[in-house]
C-alpha cells in the first residue's frame, strides 16, 4: 500500500489527537483523583493552562550542560508523535500502518525515554542523575514485559504488526482468548510502569528522594518542561490508546473516511478516557510500592507474559 | 582477482616490515597507510567475491610446511572480509592519531599489522592449515597488543595472562575438531571437509561440532567462556581494542557457521538449542556486567560479549530452524545473525574509537572520575552518542534494524514445534527484552556519566579532543552506523549475497524491508524521515514561543541543588551509583562485595571522621568457576612435587618399577 | 670336553652371579669393590670359555680386555676412593640387607620368568645361563636403587654392565670387536667420570651419603 | 664428506685440548661447527641422490641422518657462539681457569662428534656406543662450573643416563640375539636388521623394543628415567643445556626412530604404538604436571623439553608418514626454540643472577632485547604460528586423529593447553611489568645470531621448500 | 475496603467557593498566567504556623487546587516563590539562590507577619532581617497566621481563577 492522502490525513489527526488528548488525559485524572479525595479538584483543562502559561515563560539551562539537555524534550515529543501518527489510534489506515509493527513503535518511543535520560544526566545535578538512574532501572524491567506481551499477542496472528493486531479483533470476533487477556493484562501493567504511574512512581510527589521520573525533570523551565509535559502525556494517551484498542478494538475506523475517522476519533477518546478513568481509580486506592520491590511487580507482567505465549502455542 | 590478492598480502607484508624496521619517525604512519591499502584491496577483492557469488582460490603447497596453504574466500567469508576490511581500514586511520600517545613501539606496530592480517586472513581460508595458521596469529599478535600496557598497569598483565590461556584453551579445542574432521575427509581443503563430513557419525559430528563451538564462542565471549574479554578488551590500547570488539569476535561467529553449517550441514536440533541456550545466558550475564560496570572500556567490552549473545540466539534460532524444516525461518535467522554482527562491528567500533580517545586525553577508564567531556570533546562525544544511540536499538541507529530483525526471527521461529524450542525461543525472546533494557541502562550511563554533566576530576577537566585522524575515524563509523540505520538494505542486501540466498531473500528492499514469505515490513527511512520531520516541527514550535515571550536569551543558571552552599561537581550521580539500582536487583546474581568503613569523631558517634565506601562486583563465573578450577589445579600441581623430591634412589627406584612392569607384561 | 665346557661356564657364571649378590650383602664397599674384580674375573672368564668352545679367537681377545678393564682397572678406579674414605660402609642401605636379598631373589626368579623366550630361542648350552645375566642387571640396577653411598652406586652400575655383557656372550655368537671395544671404551670411561665427581664431592663438599645430594628438586 | 664432517669437530676438540688457552680456542669451535654446518647442509643435498656413506658404508648419511646432522650443525653453531660469551664471561669473572676453559671447549666439540657419530653410524651398536660416549662426554660439561649443584646434577645425569643407556644395550643385544637366531645373517646392521626384521623372534624383539624405549627414552627425556633432565639442564652452562636440549634429545630420539622402524617391521604396529603411547603420554603428564607452579625457569624449559620430547613420542606412536614428518619437523623446530630460550635464559641469570622466575621482573622493559627473544622464543615454543612448531603440532595432532587415536590427540592437546596455563604465570612474572633499573641493551653478538635463528624458525613455518623434500624423505627413511 | 472509602470520598464536597473572596483584578505588575499558578515555598525561619496554615489551603476542605495553583518541587517549575517566617542568617544564601533559580517572569509572595516584619523574631540573633529586606517582594499575605482561606484568596488574584 502506498502512502495515501487519506492515510497521512488520519495519521496527521491522530498526531494532533495525542497532543489535545494527553494533556486533557492528565486532567481528567488528576480530577477523577481529587474527587475520590474529597477535592473539588482543578479543572479538566488545568494542564492546557499550564502548558499555555510554560510557553511563554522563559528557558533555563544549567550551567555546564551541552545541546543533549536542550534536545531532550524535543526529541521527546518528536518521538511520541511519530509513534501516534503511525500507530491504529483512530483508524487502522493511517500512513504506514502496514510497514511499522508494534516493535518499531516500542523503539521510537524508546528513543524518547533515552533522550530524556540523557537530559537529565547532562544537568549535572544528585537529584536528577538518581531520576534517570531509577527510570533506566524501571525502564529495563518494563522492557521485558513489554516485548513477551507483544510476542505472544503477535503469536496468534503470525505478524506484530499493529494494525493486524487490532484489526483482528474487529474483523473476527476470536478476541478474547487467554492468551490475549493474560497478555494485555501483562501490557497494561507494562504500561503503568512505564508511564509512571502509582504504584510504580507518584507523578504528584513534592519530595525529591522518592522521585523516580519527576527528577529528571527538575531542571526543565518554561517551554521545555511544556515540552516535557506534553510529550509524557502524549506517551500516556498513545499507550493508553494502544491498550484500549487491543482490549476494545470496536468503533476504530477501517478506513480514512471522513465520517469514519470522525468516529474513529470518538472511539478512541471515549475508550481512553474509560481507561484513564479506571487508572485513576486504582491509583487512588493504591499505595506507591517501594523502588526494589517495582521488579516483584514487573516479574509478575512478564510472567504473565510467558504463560500467555505458552498459552498461544498450546492453543493453537 | 590474483593480483588483488597478491596486492593485499605485500601491502600487510610491507606494513608488517615498516612496523619492524622503519625509525619512530612516520613508522606508524607508514604501517598505517600500508594497512589501510592492505584493507582496501581485500576489501575490493571481497567485494568481488560477494558481488560475483564465485569463491576466489589460490594456493601454494609451498607455503606453510605439512599442509600447504590455501586460500577459499568464499562470498559468506568474503562478507566477513569486508567486515575486517572496514574496521580494519577504520582502525588504521585512528591508529595514526592514537600513535602520539601510544602504540607506536617496533613490537606494537608490527603486532598491530600482523593482527590486521590475520584478521583479514582467517575468513579466507580454504583448509585447516591456513585457518589454524591465521586464527593462531591473530591470536598472538593480539596478545602482544593486549600486554602492550604491562609496564604501567598491572591490570593489563592479568587480561594478558587471561587471554593467553582462554585463548590457547579455545584454539585447542578448534584443532582437535578440525583436525578430526580433516582425518575423517582425508583432506584438510574445506571443500572436501564439507563433502566428507556426511558420512561422520552422529556422536563424531557432534563432539566435533560442540568442541569447535567451545572455541569460537569463547573468542566471541560467550559465557562461561567470556572472563578474558572484558579484561583483554579493555587492557588492549584505543584502536586495538576496536579491532577485538569490531572484527576479531565476529570470527568467532564465523567459526561456528563455517563448522556447524558449512561443513556439517546444519546438523542436529539440540546443537542450536545449546547455541541458543548460551546466546542467552550470554546476552543476559554481558549486559549485567555492562551494566553496573564503571569502567568505560570494561562496560563497552561486556557489551560485546553481549551482542555476540544476541547473534548466538539468532544463529540457534536458525540452526533449530533449519533441523526442524523451517528452511524459510532459517533463512530469516541467519541473515539476522549476520546483520546483528555487521551492526555491532560498526557501532562497537566507533564506541572503542571514542573510548580510546577518551582515555588518551584523560588517563583514565573510571567513569567515577570522568564526566563532561562533550564540551571539550564534542566529535568524540557525539561519536559515541551515535554509538550509544545504535547499541540501545533506537531508530534511526543500525541497532534497530537489527533488534527488530532478531525479534521477527524468534517470533517466526515459534513456528518451530517442539516444547524445547517454545521454551527456548519465548526466554530468548525475554533474554533480548532484559538485554535491551540492561543495554540501555549500561549505555546511557556510558554516556551521561563520562560526556554529560559536570568533570569529576582534574584530568576529565583538562581533556583535549583527540587528533584530526582519531575523530574522522570515529566519524566514519559513526555515519556508517547512521547510514545503514536508515538504509539496512544496504547491509542486508550484501548479506543475502553472501548466503546465496538468490531471489527469494528472506528480506529484502531499500525503502521498506519486507519478509518473505513471512510477514512483515518496516520502513526505517520513512520512520527516520518523520522523526526528524516532527524534530524540526517541535523546534521550530519552541523557537515560535520562546520569540514570542520575550525572552529569547536561554538564562544559564547554576543547577538545582536545593539551595544548599556549595555544590560540587563530585555531588553528581556516578557510574557506581547509577548502576546501584541494577546492582541491588540482581543481588542475587551479581553479588558484589561491598566495604563500608566509617570512623566517628572522638566525642560523638553522630559525627562521622570519614566513610570509604569500596565495592567490587567481580565477575561471578570467574569467581565460581575458574576460582576453583585454578585452585584445584595449584592443588595438583603443589600435591605432585614429590616427584622430583631430588632424592636419585627415588629417580632410579622409578626405571627400576618400570623395568620390572616390562618384564612382567611384555611376555 | 663339551660337559666340562659347560660345567666351566656354569661355574664362572656362576661366580658373576654370587658376586652380584655379594655386592648387595656385604656392607663394606671395600669388600663390594673386591667383589666387583672377582665378577669381572668370572666375566672374562666366560669369555675365554666361550671363545675356546667356539674357536674364537677375538671372544678370547675380548676376554682379555674384559679381565683388564673390568677386573683390574675399574675396581682399581674405584679402590681408590674408597680408600680414601675413612667410614666406607654402606652403614644404613634404604632397605636392609635381608630385605635387599629376598629382594635379588626375586628379580631373580623374575629374570628367569622373563627370559624364557630368549632361552628357547637360542637354545644352546650357553643360553640357558641368559636368565643370569639379566638376574644380574636387575640385581645391579636394585643396589643402585637402596645404596646410599656413592661406591656403591658405580659398583651397582658396573653391575648391570657386567650383567650386560654376560647376556650379550651367552646369547650371540660374538659381537663385533669394535663395539665390543667402543663399549668397554665407554665403561671406562664412564667409571673415570664417575670417580672424579665422587673425589670431588667428598673434597669439596664433603659429600658421602647420596642423600646430601637433595638441593635440586622441585 | 662423511668423515670430514666427523673429523672437524674432533680435530677441532684435540687442538682445543692440547693448545694453550686462548681465544681463539673458542673461535675455533665456532668455526668448526659453522663448517659441520655446511657439511651437513652438502650432506643432506647429496643424501636427497644417492646416501653418501664412507668406511665401507658402517657410516651413512641417509636423508635421516642428514636432517639430524643439519640440526646439530645448526643448534651447534649457536651454542658455541654462547660458549664464547660464556666461556668470557667466566675467565673474566675468574670462576674457571684457561685449562677448564680448554677442556670445556674440547669436551663440546667431542660431544658434538659422538652427536655425529651417533647419526651417521648404521650400524645400531655402534650408535649406542656413540649416545653412551655423549653421556660421559658432556658429564663434566654438566659439572663444568663446580658449584655444589652442579656435581648434584652431573651426578644424578650420568648415574641415571648410564643405567638408562645401558637397558637400551641389553635391548640391542637382545635385538642381535633375535637376529642371530633368524634366519638371515646375524648383523647389526640397521639396514639388515629392517630387512631381516620379519622373521625375528617376536617375544624377543618385544622385550627388545620395550627395553630400548626405556634405555633411550632415559636421554630423550622420556618418564621415567628421565629425572636427571631438569636437574642437567638447569645447572649446566646455557650453551650446553642448549646443545642438550636441543639436539641431544633428538639425538637420543633418533636412535629411538631408528629401532621403532626395526620393531615395526618385526612386529606390525600395534606393540610399538602402544609401548610408545604409554611412554608418551606418561611423560607428557608429568611434564604438564611439573610445569605447573614452576619456580625456576631454566627447569621450567626442561620440563618443557620433555613435554615436547612426549608429543614427539605420541606422533612416532601414530607412525604414519605425516606424523614422522612431523617429528622431524619439530625436533628441527624445538631444536631451534629450546637452543635460543635456554642461551637466552643464560644471558638473564648473568644479568640478574639467579635462575628463580620470582627473582626476575621487567625483562621486556629492562631489556628490550632478552626479553623480547626470551617471549618470542617462548610462543614459538608453545606452538604459536608463524615458527615451524605451529606447523609441526598440527601435523602430529592431525596424524593421531587420522590414526584413529583421537582420544590421544584431546589429550595431547589438553596437554598444551595446560602448558600454556603454566608457561603464562613464569612469562608475565618474568617479562612484564614496570621496569626496576634502567634500560639495558643486549649485545649485538648474542642478540643477532638469535634473532636470525629465530627469524629461521619463523621462515621454517612459513615456507616450506628448503626443508620440506629432506624432512619427507627422512619420514620415509623413518617409517 | 479501600474501595469504599473512596465511593465516600465521592459524596463529600470542598467547601463552596462563594465563601471566599472573588478573584480581584491582579497587581498590575503581575504578568499573564494564563489561569496557573505554580509555586515553590521557602521556610526562611518560620515557627511552622504559616506552614500549616498553608498546608490547610491545599487540603480537601480549602483546596487551592481547584483555582490552578500547586506546589512544585523545583524552583525551575515555579512561578511564584512564597516565602514564610523571618530570613535567618542560614537560609538568607538559599533564599537568594532559590529565587535565582527560578524562570523569569517569576513573583515573590511573602506569607505571614514574620515575612514582612520579623514579628516576634525582630532582633534575635539569628535573624538576617525580614523577606523585603533581602528579596523584592510583589505580594504579602497578612496575618499570624493567615487564614488559609485568605492564602486562597491572594492566589486566585495571581491565577484569575
Amino acid at each position: 500500500m502506498t502512502p495515501s492522502i487519506g492515510g497521512g490525513v488520519a495519521s496527521a489527526l491522530q498526531l494532533l489527537w495525542v497532543l489535545l488528548a494527553g494533556p486533557l488525559a492528565l486532567g481528567l485524572m488528576r480530577k477523577v483523583r481529587s474527587r475520590l479525595e474529597g477535592r473539588e479538584g482543578a479543572s479538566v483543562l488545568q494542564p492546557l493552562r499550564d502548558l499555555r502559561k510554560l510557553s511563554t515563560k522563559q528557558r533555563t539551562r544549567p550551567t555546564d550542560s551541552t545541546w543533549v539537555f536542550a534536545a531532550a524534550p524535543v526529541v521527546l515529543v518528536a518521538s511520541a508523535v511519530v509513534a501516534a501518527a503511525f500507530s491504529p489510534l483512530v483508524t487502522l489506515s493511517a500512513l504506514l500502518a502496514t510497514r511499522v509493527d508494534f516493535v518499531a513503535i516500542l523503539f521510537v518511543l524508546l528513543l524518547g525515554s533515552v533522550s530524556l535520560l540523557l537530559g537529565a544526566l547532562d544537568t549535572g545535578t544528585a537529584f536528577a542523575g538518581m531520576g534517570a538512574s531509577r527510570a533506566a532501572m524501571v525502564g529495563a524491567m518494563v522492557e521485558p514485559a513489554l516485548l513477551v506481551a507483544i510476542l505472544a499477542m503477535s503469536l496468534g496472528v503470525g505478524t506484530s504488526n499493529l494494525s493486524r493486531l487490532v484489526g483482528v479483533g474487529v474483523t473476527t470476533s476470536t478476541l478474547a482468548g487467554p492468551a490475549r487477556i493474560l497478555a494485555l493484562v501483562s501490557f497494561f501493567i507494562a504500561i503503568l510502569a512505564e508511564t509512571g504511574r502509582l504504584p510504580v512512581d507518584n507523578p504528584a510527589t513534592h519530595l525529591e528522594l522518592t522521585m523516580i521520573h519527576e527528577a529528571m525533570v527538575l531542571e526543565y523551565a518554561g517551554p521545555d518542561l511544556a515540552l516535557v509535559t506534553l510529550g509524557e502525556s502524549a506517551r500516556l494517551v498513545l499507550l493508553l490508546g494502544l491498550f484500549a484498542n487491543l482490549a476494545l478494538p470496536w468503533g476504530i475506523a477501517l478506513g480514512t473516511g471522513a465520517l469514519a475517522l470522525v468516529g474513529g476519533l470518538l472511539a478512541v477518546s471515549i475508550k481512553v478516557g474509560l481507561v484513564a478513568v479506571a487508572v485513576s481509580v486504582f491509583e487512588v486506592t493504591t499505595a506507591k510500592i517501594r523502588l526494589f520491590r517495582i521488579p516483584e511487580l514487573l516479574a509478575g507482567a512478564f510472567l504473565l507474559g510467558v504463560l500467555s505465549v505458552i498459552s498461544a502455542v498450546a492453543l493453537r | 582477482m590474483t593480483i588483488l590478492f597478491v596486492a593485499f598480502l605485500a601491502c600487510a607484508g610491507a606494513s608488517a616490515l615498516a612496523g619492524a624496521l622503519m625509525p619512530r619517525q612516520g613508522r606508524v604512519l607508514a604501517s598505517a597507510v600500508l594497512l589501510i591499502g592492505a584493507s582496501t584491496f581485500a576489501l575490493v577483492l571481497a567485494g568481488r567475491v560477494v558481488s560475483t557469488g564465485s569463491d576466489f582460490t589460490w594456493s601454494r603447497s609451498t607455503l606453510l610446511p605439512l599442509g600447504g596453504l590455501a586460500i577459499r574466500l568464499s562470498p559468506l567469508g568474503a562478507l566477513f572480509v569486508i567486515l575486517s576490511g572496514l574496521v580494519a581500514a577504520a582502525s588504521s586511520l585512528y591508529w595514526i592519531g592514537y600513535a602520539h600517545h601510544s602504540l607506536n613501539a617496533r613490537s606494537a606496530a608490527t603486532a598491530f599489522c600482523l593482527f590486521v592480517l590475520g584478521l583479514l586472513a582467517v575468513p579466507m581460508a580454504g583448509n585447516v592449515t591456513t585457518f589454524l595458521f591465521a586464527w593462531e596469529l591473530m591470536a598472538l599478535s593480539s596478545l602482544a597488543l593486549v600486554a602492550h600496557d604491562h609496564a604501567r598497569r598491572r591490570d593489563a598483565i592479568a587480561a594478558a595472562r587471561w587471554y593467553a590461556v582462554m585463548t590457547q584453551g579455545g584454539a585447542v579445542a578448534i584443532t582437535f575438531s578440525l583436525a578430526g574432521l580433516a582425518a575423517h575427509a582425508h583432506s584438510t581443503s574445506f571443500v572436501r571437509i564439507a563433502t566428507g563430513a556426511t558420512s561422520l557419525t552422529s556422536g563424531a559430528a557432534s563432539t566435533f561440532f560442540l568442541l569447535a563451538l567451545v572455541g569460537f564462542a569463547s573468542k566471541s565471549g560467550a559465557v562461561p567462556l567470556h572472563v578474558w574479554l572484558p579484561r583483554a578488551h579493555a587492557e588492549a590500547p584505543g584502536p586495538v581494542s576496536a579491532l577485538m570488539s569490531g572484527a576479531m569476535v565476529n570470527l568467532g561467529i564465523y567459526g561456528i557457521i563455517l563448522v556447524g553449517r558449512v561443513l556439517l550441514h546444519g546438523g542436529e536440533q539440540w546443537w542450536w538449542l545449546v547455541v541458543s541456550a548460551v546466546g542467552g545466558v550470554t546476552a543476559i550475564v554481558g549486559a549485567l556486567y555492562a551494566a553496573t560496570s564503571k569502567d568505560v572500556k570494561r562496560l563497552l567490552a561486556y557489551s560485546t560479549s553481549d551482542n555476540m549473545g544476541l547473534v548466538m540466539m539468532a544463529l540457534g534460532a536458525s540452526g533449530l530452524t533449519l533441523a526442524t524444516g523451517h528452511p524459510a525461518v532459517a533463512a530469516l535467522a541467519l541473515v539476522t545473525a549476520l546483520v546483528l554482527v555487521v551492526n555491532h562491528s560498526l557501532f562497537k567500533s566507533t564506541l572503542f574509537f571514542a573510548a580510546g580517545s577518551v582515555h588518551a586525553a584523560t588517563h583514565s577508564r573510571n567513569m567515577d572520575e570522568l564526566g563532561g567531556l562533550a564540551r571539550v570533546m564534542p566529535v568524540t562525544a557525539l561519536t559515541f552518542l551515535a554509538g550509544t544511540l545504535a547499541v540501545s536499538a533506537i531508530p534511526p541507529l543500525n541497532g534497530f534494524t537489527g533488534e527488530w530483525l532478531l525479534f521477527q526471527s524468534l517470533l517466526h521461529a515459534l513456528g518451530a514445534h517442539g516444547v524445547a524450542a517454545t521454551i527456548t525461543v519465548t526466554l530468548a525472546v525475554a533474554a533480548v527484552a532484559l538485554t535491551g533494557g540492561l543495554t540501555i541502562i549500561a549505555f546511557v550511563k556510558a554516556y551521561g556519566i563520562t560526556f554529560l554533566g559536570r568533570g569529576r576530576s582534574a584530568s576529565a577537566l583538562e581533556a583535549h579532543e583527540a587528533g584530526p585522524t582519531m575523530r574522522v575515524a570515529a566519524s566514519l563509523t559513526a555515519l556508517a552506523c547512521l547510514v545503514t540505520g536508515v538504509a539496512p538494505y544496504a547491509v542486508i542486501g550484501v548479506v543475502n549475497r553472501a548466503l546465496d540466498n538468490g531471489p527469494n531473500s528472506p528480506v529484502a528492499g531499500w525503502v521498506t524491508l519486507r519478509l518473505t514469505p513471512l510477514t512483515g515490513a518496516l520502513t526505517p527511512l520513512y520512520l527516520s524521515a518523520a522523526l526528524a520531520g516532527a524534530v524540526i516541527l517541535v523546534v521550530a514550535w519552541r523557537a515560535l514561543v520562546t520569540r514570542a515571550s520575550g525572552y529569547a536569551r536561554v538564562a544559564t543558571l547554576e543547577p538545582w541543588g536545593s539551595g544548599r552552599h556549595n555544590q560540587t561537581a563530585r555531588m553528581q550521580y556516578t557510574a557506581t551509583s547509577f548502576g546501584e539500582p541494577i546492582m541491588r536487583v540482581f543481588d542475587d546474581v551479581l553479588r558484589p562485595d561491598h566495604d563500608v568503613d566509617v570512623s566517628h569523631v572522638v566525642e560523638s558517634r553522630y559525627y562521622l571522621e570519614h566513610i570509604s565506601y569500596r565495592s567490587a562486583n567481580e565477575d561471578i563465573v570467574e569467581r565460581a568457576l575458574y576460582r576453583p578450577l585454578a585452585r584445584s589445579l595449584d592443588w595438583w600441581a603443589r600435591h605432585t612435587r614429590a616427584i622430583a623430591n631430588g632424592s636419585v634412589h627415588r629417580y632410579l627406584a622409578y626405571g627400576l618399577v618400570a623395568l620390572v612392569i616390562i618384564l612382567v607384561v611384555v611376555q | 670336553m663339551s660337559l666340562s665346557y659347560v660345567s666351566l661356564l656354569d661355574l664362572a657364571v656362576v661366580v658373576v652371579m654370587v658376586t652380584a649378590a655379594l655386592t648387595l650383602w656385604r656392607q663394606s664397599l671395600a669388600a663390594a669393590v673386591k667383589a666387583l674384580a672377582v665378577q669381572g674375573v668370572g666375566l672374562a672368564a666366560v669369555a675365554v670359555i666361550l671363545g675356546a668352545h667356539r674357536h674364537d679367537l677375538v671372544l678370547v681377545g675380548v676376554g682379555g680386555l674384559v679381565l683388564v678393564i673390568k677386573a683390574v682397572a675399574a675396581p682399581w678406579l674405584i679402590g681408590r676412593v674408597v680408600a680414601h674414605d675413612h667410614a666406607a660402609r654402606e652403614a644404613s642401605p634404604l632397605i636392609n640387607v635381608p630385605a635387599s636379598l629376598v629382594g635379588a631373589g626375586v628379580l631373580t626368579l623374575l629374570a628367569f620368568a622373563a627370559t624364557r623366550d630368549v632361552v628357547a630361542l637360542v637354545g644352546t648350552p650357553a643360553g640357558r645361563l641368559i636368565p643370569f645375566g639379566v638376574a644380574i642387571v636387575l640385581i645391579g640396577f636394585f643396589s643402585m636403587v637402596v645404596r646410599r653411598r656413592a661406591v656403591s652406586q658405580i659398583v651397582g652400575l658396573l653391575t648391570i654392565d657386567n650383567g650386560i655383557a654376560l647376556t650379550a656372550f651367552l646369547g650371540t655368537s660374538g659381537v663385533p670387536l669394535v663395539v665390543e671395544l667402543g663399549v668397554t671404551l665407554d665403561v671406562l670411561l664412564a667409571v673415570v667420570v664417575l670417580q672424579v665427581l665422587v673425589a670431588q664431592l667428598q673434597r669439596h663438599f664433603n659429600v658421602h651419603d647420596l642423600d646430601q645430594l637433595r638441593d635440586l628438586h622441585d | 664428506m662423511i668423515l670430514a664432517i666427523l673429523a672437524l669437530p674432533l680435530l677441532a676438540g684435540a687442538i682445543s685440548a692440547l693448545a694453550p688457552w686462548r681465544r681463539g680456542v673458542a673461535l675455533l669451535g665456532v668455526a668448526s661447527l659453522a663448517g659441520v654446518l655446511v657439511l651437513a647442509a652438502l650432506i643432506a643435498r647429496a643424501s636427497l641422490v644417492v646416501a653418501p656413506s664412507a668406511l665401507g658404508g658402517s657410516l651413512g648419511a641417509d636423508p635421516l641422518s642428514a636432517l639430524m646432522l643439519l640440526v646439530i650443525g645448526a643448534v651447534g653453531l649457536l651454542a658455541a657462539l654462547g660458549g664464547v660469551r660464556y666461556l668470557d664471561a667466566q675467565l673474566e669473572r675468574g670462576a674457571c681457569t684457561p685449562r677448564q676453559a680448554s677442556l670445556y671447549a674440547a669436551l663440546v666439540q667431542g660431544f658434538i662428534a659422538a652427536m655425529i657419530l651417533t647419526v651417521l653410524a648404521r650400524n645400531i651398536a655402534v650408535m649406542w656406543v656413540a649416545v653412551e660416549a655423549t653421556t660421559v662426554v658432556t658429564t663434566f660439561l654438566v659439572g663444568h662450573r663446580r658449584t655444589r649443584g652442579a656435581l648434584e646434577a652431573s651426578w644424578k645425569y650420568i648415574i641415571i643416563c648410564s643405567v638408562g643407556i645401558a637397558l637400551a644395550f641389553l635391548g640391542t643385544m637382545l635385538l642381535y640375539v633375535a637376529a642371530s637366531h633368524g634366519h638371515g645373517t646375524a648383523s647389526l646392521d640397521w639396514a639388515t636388521l629392517v630387512r631381516e626384521a620379519p622373521h625375528l623372534n617376536h617375544a624377543v624383539v618385544r622385550l627388545a623394543f620395550s627395553l630400548i624405549v626405556l634405555g633411550y627414552g632415559t636421554k630423550v627425556g622420556l618418564a621415567p628415567l628421565h629425572s636427571w633432565l631438569p636437574d642437567a639442564h638447569s645447572q649446566a652452562p646455557a650453551p650446553v643445556s642448549a646443545l642438550m636440549s636441543g639436539v641431544l634429545l633428538s639425538v637420543a630420539f633418533y636412535a629411538l626412530l631408528r629401532c621403532r622402524a626395526i620393531a615395526v617391521a618385526a612386529l606390525g604396529t600395534d606393540f610399538v604404538r602402544t609401548t610408545l603411547l604409554i611412554s608418551g603420554l606418561v611423560t607428557l603428564g608429568v611434564a604438564v604436571t611439573m610445569l605447573l607452579r614452576q619456580s625456576d625457569y631454566k627447569r621450567m624449559l626442561a620440563y618443557s623439553s620433555m613435554e615436547h620430547m612426549g608429543l614427539v613420542c605420541l606422533a612416532a606412536a601414530a607412525g604414519t608418514p605425516l606424523a614422522l614428518a612431523a617429528v622431524l619437523l619439530h625436533v628441527v623446530g624445538h631444536g631451534l626454540a629450546k637452543s635460543v630460550l635456554f642461551l637466552t635464559a643464560g644471558e638473564i641469570v648473568e644479568a640478574d643472577g639467579t635462575s628463580q622466575i620470582a627473582g626476575v621482573s621487567g625483562l621486556l622493559v629492562r631489556r628490550p632485547a632478552l626479553g623480547g627473544l626470551f617471549a618470542v622464543g617462548l610462543a614459538a615454543l608453545v606452538g604459536l604460528p608463524p615458527f615451524s612448531l605451529f606447523a609441526s603440532e598440527l601435523g602430529v595432532v592431525r596424524a593421531l586423529s587420522a590414526a584413529g587415536l583421537a582420544w590421544v590427540s584431546a589429550l595431547a592437546l589438553a596437554a598444551l593447553a595446560l602448558v600454556v596455563v603454566g608457561l603464562s604465570a613464569p612469562a608475565a612474572r618474568m617479562l612484564l611489568g614496570p621496569a626496576t633499573t634502567a634500560p639495558q641493551r643486549a649485545s649485538f653478538s648474542f642478540s643477532v645470531p638469535m634473532g636470525v635463528a629465530l627469524g629461521a624458525l619463523a621462515l621454517l613455518g612459513v615456507v616450506a621448500w628448503p626443508l620440506s623434500s629432506l624432512i619427507h624423505a627422512g619420514a620415509a627413511v623413518a617409517l | 475496603m479501600t474501595f469504599r472509602i473512596a465511593v465516600g470520598a465521592l459524596r463529600r464536597r470542598s467547601r463552596d467557593a462563594e465563601t471566599f473572596e472573588a478573584p480581584s483584578t491582579p497587581a498590575a505588575s503581575a504578568p499573564s498566567l494564563h489561569g496557573s499558578l505554580q509555586i515553590r515555598h521557602v521556610d526562611a525561619g518560620s515557627c511552622n504556623g504559616c506552614e500549616l496554615e498553608l498546608a490547610s489551603a491545599f487540603s480537601p476542605v480549602y483546596d487551592a487546587e481547584r483555582y490552578g495553583v500547586r506546589l512544585v518541587a523545583s524552583p525551575r517549575h515555579a512561578d511564584a516563590l512564597i516565602v514564610t517566617g523571618p530570613v535567618t542568617h542560614n537560609l538568607r544564601e538559599p533564599l537568594l539562590k532559590t529565587l535565582a533559580a527560578m524562570p523569569e517572569p517569576r513573583l515573590v509572595i511573602s506569607l505571614g507577619d514574620c515575612a514582612r516584619d520579623c514579628g516576634e523574631f525582630r532582633g534575635a540573633y539569628g535573624v538576617a532581617g525580614s523577606v523585603e529586606e533581602i528579596v523584592a517582594v510583589d505580594a504579602h499575605i497578612a496575618g499570624c497566621p493567615p487564614r488559609p482561606s485568605e492564602i486562597v484568596s491572594v492566589l486566585r488574584t495571581f491565577t484569575g481563577q
